[in-house]
């Protein structure tokens, strides 16, 4: 089979079983499923062009979405009445003095030189003391703003910005610690670059829990704006009320509806963006380039290529894209809940979507996400159904039934695992395979 | 006096829970070397292996029990550990055998293969928490201590006490055990040589006559082995609940790579750097400084280095500084 | 058709499956009584992750959306909690009554009148506690909490209370749910000290660690357990080195919780957290849907107060079939059930509570505030 | 009668038939070359001679017996060894323990045999405990015949073994390769050094876009002008 | 031309690299020759900046270029083969090719979105190049296979097509013969003596077939155990009793 009829049937396939979701449990669902697939379509993209094009493997996923998630604050919330006042500025100082002395240290290791060990020490001293003055001095501010009505506030806030804008700001917030990341961690091989990118995104995702005053921590952010109307705000309006009654359907479906087709218009129509610019790079020359350095660095190398420099702008490149998603998550989900970043959901299920859509092929990430996020939210209805099949003709007070019963909900990841596992088998280099170029 | 309460808090609180943790880590980072080092992949199943080992030594041990076999005051879990282990050995077999062979004949990248494990990791999971459901499990029966803090301060008379669970020391003992022995195994054995043949060059290591399958076999019959004691022990030590073997997996996978993946001291060094990283800059040293400095310089505060929020964040960092210093490992890994 | 939404899986799926089987309890109860005008309630469970708001999202449109269901007894979370409340259950005006959301932001967000809450707000208990610990002696207190929004909200409570009655917390530690090792944690409160160690946590996740890594230690003796930590498998893991620790938890002098505990035995699973919270919570619901006579959401959300207070004749679990007649026969009920529910302000619970004194390796409670 | 006979062969990667209906055989205790441009097929054909590729038409003969479906690791049970032309040496062992390697299955003798490779190869006596993979060329190419060496087979298969090694060496190999077939060990080797390779051979082939053009004793071969104008470099 | 200055390069204990001092001259094709393990290789790694040299300086054109890495290397006209092949394996061989030439638009992510017109011209012309490289490598019917599935052969002549796609002022060719058929063999030198004369390209070759090495070479650097041993011309080293010992042997 040639990969655009798989692509033909596989997207026909998805299509067909989304609306298939709609008739049969409803187009509400349908929508949700929908209009998540196509935001972990992205991330998919974003993974896809490190790995697939460049053999880089990013495991640091939910670190970059939690940051595109972060940007929801910064650029739409509310700033927290007094909370600058009480240091906000103070703050920033003493980053940029902790920022300053890694910088000094940098320079220090790459334009001096002197003993190896003795610029370690230099380094570290210069580090730890940096360390403690911006301890010194942003302790206390720290304190006063979370003390600001911890319960609802505690917090910087934002900039009350429209909530759109933090979509871009999202992707350069990831990129801008992408490129902090990508410097640090660049030059190790795939496996342990694989353990540190996950490293240093719980790390990101530590701060974001325990630093309170720059997002209120695990006391989560809620009621985030939103670039579209709110459903009450529709179950009021005259042309919904005309529609409902023209197309005979509660009003509280429909409101709903409409407000998940606004987002699936604005999410598609950045998945299309975001495909279209990387298909066309891919293509070109740039994806040639890229391509030789994932076989082989060395030659690469002595082609003439930078790889470093080159690993450094798909590292950035990719991490914006899932940054992109993340902030768009978050905008959907109107809230930012740090604990929620967990490998789990975001770097693991991102990327079997990659491996099973087809490492390499744009088209092939899509479908991934698409097919791997329908199966992680309808896997659950799908377990209870196939338990209940099978204890169908047990007796209700048989033991074994009861136990199989309670534990219905843990099927659903055996389903996941067996998904993975059975299209892997079957299409080991994905669905729809890297394409000879 | 003031000196010995010194030495005994640092012990109690830094030094043993740091030798247990280490090993605990250490036994957990070192089931990965070996698929790492032989089979070439990460493999992220192997929390659930260990938890899959720990499941199986629970099940028994309901089973003696209701039997009546106890072997006091040795815990029943450690005593039906050999069953345990070859069921875990015979798991990771069929595992191995519907899964992971597949794609070994197809010469898949290592990357396909870790999705795989992942695959698996969830499967067992699940697998797993439907057997034995997900809410946690007490099955220590045995003597729970080989010294009681207060037996210590009885006994010594000092201030601090010293405490040491059977379980630390059976963990401590059997990881020195299975890392001399697997040692042995791997470098002076015919096996264990070919073992490696195997990892470095597979066709060639056919062309040498060396039965692939045997290698396949012998490597999951040690990754079991070593799964299902760490499992255990770990679950003896703490309690058994299946979610948390989920979240092991990550810093065993830390441990692994300080060490240098694919070697099995560093898996071991791996352990300890990542256990007494943890310990080490979250304590809070005013005791410490209360027994050892002159009374008037001691310090206000609780003199933490960092706060215990950041804990799992440090087992992290460790692990970059050292990528960044070293970026094989401390024991040189396996360079692909 | 009731709806439960809960964290099968993930962080909190040791807990979720008793919520659940309360919950179910209650319904099963009903429909035995056969008092229930609408004819046989059904329920469906939906698996909210705890930590996930997408997954949480979309089995909660499943539920309502495809399984139609009338009310969500659900969910556990707070962050899930609020986004399904705004993204899901608002927009389609279906009730909520979470027995487990305790965050204080939740009193605040506007709801529309379909939110209420069978468990306290944080802020509550926070000031019970410290009042027990100044009660009965303790001055210091070193306290780890695990870091979610309910341990850190509760923990802050705790200190500001016990800081402003002239107490000292030495110590405020977070413990990351579902980890390896809780040594390094142990160690350092055991280094801060104090004379007791209040373990803002769950039961059997870390906070069950952290007394034990304690215990083991030496490193305190005594602990001070909120709601989170009750239930009687702590006590009986841990063994007697927790005698004479002591808690608190949401409740008043009243015979509710005993009977629970009853039924819940009968019904052949043990009371854990939140288990009373997840009965009455759908006790609630049905109780208002008769109330009202009505299942819409839109119409019963305004009986849930109702019912849930006095006046009237006070109900206690395993009474839902009387309540249910006694509605019929157009009398009044106060809904007690097995936390003593008083629902106040925008629809949560009052927060009376009970304080527990663990002896014998039981929890028993011991008086009431 | 050949040792080893490969009738009518014919295989390839997927779908596409690299080598077609070729005739490769080698006598007992005698030597056989395989020439022939880059990519006419040769190591297709030693590979699938040794079953690791599979084999599409025609079959392999060793010993009498049809081995045609039989895996590598029981064709080395029954006295084949090969050297591949790439990836012949384990890279993360010691040179040692490489050549420890090629006595997997015999071991007796493995002393006698270390010290012959030795003799063979000085340069990896001193070099014995280093890790192969940080050799250099030429020395791995010497590492990877050594292994086969000690597997004492009854034929010995070469893919290209001179290939990088050094004048002196080369010299020395096949010497060594001519003495070892007259032992008694059979030799099927693949060369581009055809011209000296074709000089100790008592069977030549020529491969050329995956057929058998010319099969004739090695000296003849060597005489033919049109051989040596298209594949021997004149 | 290239000139290199007291070198010395160790691994652990072994000196791979111990003192040396050469100079390669401008449009001459200079070989060097030596036993396996001579540190001809690692010589080579040094100069295209694969490794760093523990002490020493390599100069192009009098500038120091010493601790330069590859890619600055080669875009100063410093290019190399390597005697393992590197292809890029899930490359077809005409990208192999097509990939080499410096600073191509294409290359930069931004110029592929806002500029396609020129990109596509300037591919056309690489195209018409890698064409012709592989028609004299007798690669063509191969344009479209991946690397990875070219014979051990066929690679090396992949490596040495990659240095006739730019205009390098020095090509380093290690064992480009190893494993070549000998007639392409002579066709590639006499396409070596071409662009030596014609081009003026310089060369310098590790090979260890005299007879190839007689044809082309001059002059004949012999190194042995990380030194040089001599540097004349062939004529004279084949007949140096020293070089004989370690390296020619009798025949
Ligand atoms: N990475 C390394 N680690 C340790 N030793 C090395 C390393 N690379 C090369 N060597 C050693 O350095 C010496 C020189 O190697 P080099 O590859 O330069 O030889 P060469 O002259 O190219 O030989 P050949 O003709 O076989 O290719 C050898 O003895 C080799 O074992
Ligand atoms: N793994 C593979 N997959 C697909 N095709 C391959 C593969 N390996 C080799 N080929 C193709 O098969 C043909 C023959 O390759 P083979 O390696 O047998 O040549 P050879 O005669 O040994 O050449 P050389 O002298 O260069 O080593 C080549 O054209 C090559 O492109
Ligand atoms: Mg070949
Ligand atoms: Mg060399």
């Amino acid at each position: 089979m040639t990969n655009a009829s798989r692509i033909k049937i596989f997207y026909i396939l998805m299509t067909i079983t989304l609306l298939f979701v709609g008739f049969f449990q409803s187009w509400n669902v349908a929508l949700t499923i929908f209009n998540l697939c196509l935001i972990s379509s992205i991330m998919t993209l974003g993974i896809n062009i490190q790995w697939g094009n460049a053999g880089i493997v990013n495991f640091g996923v939910m670190g970059f979405a939690a940051l595109g998630g972060l940007a929801n604050i910064i650029i739409s919330m509310p700033p927290t009445q007094n909370a600058w006042e009480a240091g906000g500025e103070i703050i920033i100082v003493g980053l940029m003095i902790f920022t300053l002395a890694i910088i000094f240290s940098i320079i220090l290791f790459k334009k001096s030189n002197l003993n190896k060990r003795i610029k370690y020490l230099i380094s570290f001293a210069f580090i730890i003391s940096a360390y403690f003055i911006m301890r010194h001095l942003v302790d206390t501010p720290i304190e006063k703003i979370e003390a600001i009505e911890p319960a609802k506030t505690g917090y910087l806030g934002g900039f009350n910005l429209p909530v759109l804008l933090s979509w871009p700001v999202g992707a350069l917030l990831a990129a801008f610690s992408a490129f902090i990341i990508g410097k640090i961690s660049l030059g190790l091989r795939s496996d342990y670059l694989a353990i540190a990118t996950l490293g240093i995104s719980e790390i990101i995702i530590y701060f974001l829990k325990n630093e309170d005053w720059l997002s209120r921590g695990v006391k989560n952010v809620n009621g985030l704006p939103r670039p579209v109307p709110y459903e009450i705000e529709l179950q009021s309006k005259e042309w919904v009320l005309k529609v409902s009654n023209y197309l005979d359907t509660p009003i509280t479906e429909l409101s709903s509806i409409i407000v998940k087709l606004s987002y699936s218009l604005l999410f598609c129509a950045v998945l299309l963006i975001v495909l279209f610019l990387l298909e066309v790079a891919v293509k070109s020359p740039w994806g040639r380039m890229m391509r030789a350095i994932r076989d082989n660095e060395v030659s690469a190398n002595a082609m003439g290529k930078n790889i470093k420099q080159r690993h450094l702008q798909v590292f950035i490149i990719g991490s914006a894209i899932v940054g992109l998603a993340g902030a768009m998550l978050t905008t959907l989900d109107g809230q930012f809940t740090p604990v929620s970043y967990q490998p789990l959901r975001y770097t693991f299920l991102i990327w079997i979507m990659v491996i099973v859509g087809g490492s390499g092929n744009n088209f092939g990430s899509i479908i991934g996400g698409f097919l791997i996020w329908f199966f992680w939210v309808q896997s659950e209805p799908l377990g209870l159904w196939f338990i209940s099949q099978i204890t169908a003709h047990i007796s209700d007070t048989n033991i074994i039934k009861s136990h199989l019963l309670e534990n219905a909900a843990h099927i659903r990841l055996m389903f996941m695992g067996m998904i993975l596992l059975i299209t892997l088998r079957f299409a080991p280099k994905g669905l729809i395979p890297e394409v000879k170029r | 006096m003031d000196f010995l309460n010194g030495i005994t808090l640092i012990a109690n609180y830094i030094i043993i829970p740091g030798l247990t943790y280490g090993s605990q880590l250490a036994l957990g980072a070192l089931g990965i070397t070996i698929i790492y080092s032989v089979l070439r992949f990460s493999n992220f199943a192997h929390g659930e292996f260990m938890s899959f080992g720990a499941m199986s030594a629970i099940l028994l041990s309901w089973l003696f029990i209701s039997l009546g076999i106890t072997l006091h005051p040795i815990p029943t879990a450690i005593m039906v550990l050999p069953i345990a282990i070859v069921l875990t050995i015979s798991y990771c077999l069929i595992v191995d055998k519907f899964i992971f062979k597949f794609y070994r004949k197809q010469n898949s990248k290592s990357v396909i293969n870790l999705i795989v494990s992942i695959g698996v990791m969830f499967f067992t999971g699940g697998l797993i928490r439907f057997i034995i459901g997900p809410g946690d499990r007490n099955f220590f029966d045995g003597e729970r201590f080989i010294l009681k803090a207060r037996t210590f301060k009885n006994i010594t008379g000092l201030n601090e006490g010293l405490t040491l669970k059977t379980t630390q020391g059976i963990t401590i003992i059997l990881s020195l055990l299975l890392v001399i022995l697997l040692f042995w195994f791997l470098n002076k054995t015919k096996t264990g040589k070919s073992m490696r043949a195997y990892s470095d060059n597979k066709e060639l290591a056919l062309l040498s006559g060396i039965n692939p399958e045997k290698v396949v076999l012998i490597t999951w019959i040690i990754t079991g082995t070593l799964a299902c004691v760490a499992g255990t022990l770990y679950g003896l030590d703490k309690s058994y609940k299946p979610f948390t073997y989920l979240h092991l997996v990550l810093p065993i996978f830390s441990a692994a790579i300080v060490g240098g993946v694919g070697n099995p001291v560093g898996a071991i060094i791996g352990g300890f750097v990542i256990a007494f990283s943890e310990l080490i800059i979250t304590f809070a040293y005013k005791k410490i400084f209360f027994y050892f400095l002159p009374i008037n310089l001691v310090p206000e505060g609780l003199s933490q280095i960092l706060s215990t929020d950041y804990k799992i964040a440090i087992s992290f960092l460790i692990l970059v500084l050292v990528l960044l210093i070293k970026p094989t490992g401390i024991y040189k890994g396996k360079v692909i | 058709k009731i709806g439960i939404i809960l964290g099968f899986t993930g962080p909190i799926e040791s807990l979720a499956p008793v919520m659940a089987k309360s919950a179910e309890m209650a319904i099963d109860e009903v429909n035995k009584s056969g008092n229930f005008t609408h004819g046989k309630i059904d329920s469906v469970r939906g698996d909210s992750t705890c930590v996930d708001a997408a997954a949480a999202q979309a089995a909660a449109e499943r539920l309502i959306t495809a399984e139609k269901v009338n009310a969500i007894m659900g969910a556990d979370c707070s962050g899930v909690t609020t986004a399904v409340l705004k993204n899901v259950a608002m927009p389609n005006g279906i009730v909520m009554i979470s027995p487990s959301a305790t965050s204080p932001a939740l009193s605040t967000e506007p709801d529309n009148g379909l939110f209420f809450r069978t468990a306290p707000s944080d802020a509550r208990q926070g000031e019970v506690i410290a009042d027990l610990l100044m009660e009965k002696g303790f001055k210091t207190a070193a306290l780890s909490h695990t870091n979610n929004d309910y341990g850190k909200g509760l923990a802050a409570s705790i200190q500001k209370n016990f800081t402003s009655k002239g107490g000292k917390i030495t110590i405020t530690a977070s413990h990351e749910d579902g980890k390896a090792d809780y040594s390094a944690e142990v160690a350092a409160l055991a280094q801060a000290g104090g004379d007791i160690l209040i373990v803002a946590g769950y039961l059997d996740q870390g906070g069950k660690g952290i007394i034990q890594a304690s215990l083991d230690a030496d490193a305190f003796n005594k602990f001070f357990l909120p709601d989170g930590m009750i239930g009687d498998s702590l006590p009986k893991a841990i063994g007697p080195d927790l005698n004479g620790s002591i808690g608190s938890v949401p409740g008043t002098d009243s015979p509710g919780a005993a009977k629970y505990s009853e039924l819940a035995k009968a019904a052949g699973f043990e009371s854990g957290p939140y288990g009373p919270e997840s009965y009455d919570a759908a006790a609630l619901i049905m109780l208002a849907m008769e109330k009202s006579k009505s299942t819409k959401s839109n119409v019963f959300k305004a009986s849930v107060m109702d019912v849930a207070n006095a006046p009237g004749e006070k109900i206690f679990p395993g009474e839902l079939g009387k309540a249910l007649k006694l509605i019929k026969a157009g009398k009044e009920i106060d809904y007690v059930g097995a936390t003593a529910l008083e629902l106040v302000g925008a629809g949560e619970s009052s927060g009376s509570f009970a304080e527990i004194l663990i002896n014998n390796q039981k929890t028993n409670k011991v008086g009431y505030r | 009668m050949y040792l080893l006979s490969g009738e009518k062969i014919t295989c390839g990667y997927g779908a596409v038939d690299i080598v077609i209906n070729c005739n490769i055989g080698v006598y007992k205790g005698k030597i056989s070359s395989v020439v022939g441009p880059n990519g006419a097929g040769k190591s297709t054909a030693m590979k699938a001679l040794f079953g690791l590729l599979p084999i599409n038409h025609g079959k392999v003969v060793f010993d009498g017996k049809d081995i045609t479906d039989l895996p590598p690791q029981q064709r080395v049970l029954r006295g084949m060894g090969f050297v591949p032309q790439t990836n012949n040496i384990f890279p993360s062992l010691t040179v040692q323990e490489n050549l420890e390697m090629g006595a997997f299955i015999d071991q007796s003798n493995i002393k006698k045999m270390l010290e012959y490779v030795y003799d063979l190869f000085p340069i990896l006596n001193d070099k014995k405990n280093q890790n192969a993979g940080e050799l250099s060329g030429g020395q791995r190419q010497q590492v990877a015949v050594g292994r086969a060496l000690m597997t004492k087979p009854k034929l010995l298969m070469l893919d290209e073994p001179s290939a990088g090694v050094s004048p002196i060496i080369m010299d020395g190999l096949f010497t060594k390769i001519k003495e070892i077939a007259d032992q008694g060990t059979a030799v099927l080797m693949v060369e581009q050094n055809a011209k000296q390779a074709l000089k100790i051979s008592d069977l030549g082939f020529v491969l050329s876009q995956g057929k058998n053009l010319f099969t004739d004793s090695g000296s003849s071969l060597l005489a033919n002008k049109e051989v040596r104008q298209a594949f021997l470099g004149g | 031309m290239l000139g290199i200055k007291n070198l010395y390069k160790s691994f652990g204990g072994i000196r791979a690299i111990n003192n040396i001092t050469l100079e390669i001259e401008k449009s001459s094709i200079t070989a060097l020759i030596g036993p396996n393990g001579a540190g001809k290789t690692t010589l080579f790694n040094i100069i295209n900046g694969s490794i760093k040299p523990d002490y020493g300086t390599v100069k192009l054109n009098e500038i120091d270029i010493t601790g330069y890495e590859p890619h600055q290397l080669f875009n100063l006209g410093i290019l190399r083969t390597f005697q393992i092949a590197h292809e890029f394996s899930s490359l077809t061989v005409k990208d192999n090719l097509m990939m080499v030439p410096p600073n191509q638009t294409g290359e930069s992510i931004l110029q592929t979105w806002f500029s396609p017109k020129k990109i596509k011209s300037e591919e056309q012309h690489i195209a018409k190049k890698a064409n012709e490289v592989m028609d004299f490598l007798q690669l063509k019917h191969l344009s479209n296979e991946y690397a990875g599935n070219l014979s051990g052969g066929q690679k090396k002549l992949l490596e040495l097509g990659r240095t006739m796609m730019v205009n390098p002022k020095i090509v380093l060719l290690d064992e480009v013969g190893a494993g070549v058929n000998r007639t392409l063999l002579n066709t590639i030198g006499d396409a070596i003596l071409r662009l030596n004369k014609e081009f003026d390209y310089t060369f310098c070759m590790i090979e260890h077939d005299i007879e190839f090495i007689s044809r082309l070479c001059d002059p004949v650097i012999v190194m042995a155990e990380g030194s040089i041993l001599m540097t004349d011309e062939i004529s004279k080293v084949k007949e140096n009793d020293k070089v004989i010992e370690v390296y020619l042997g009798k025949n």
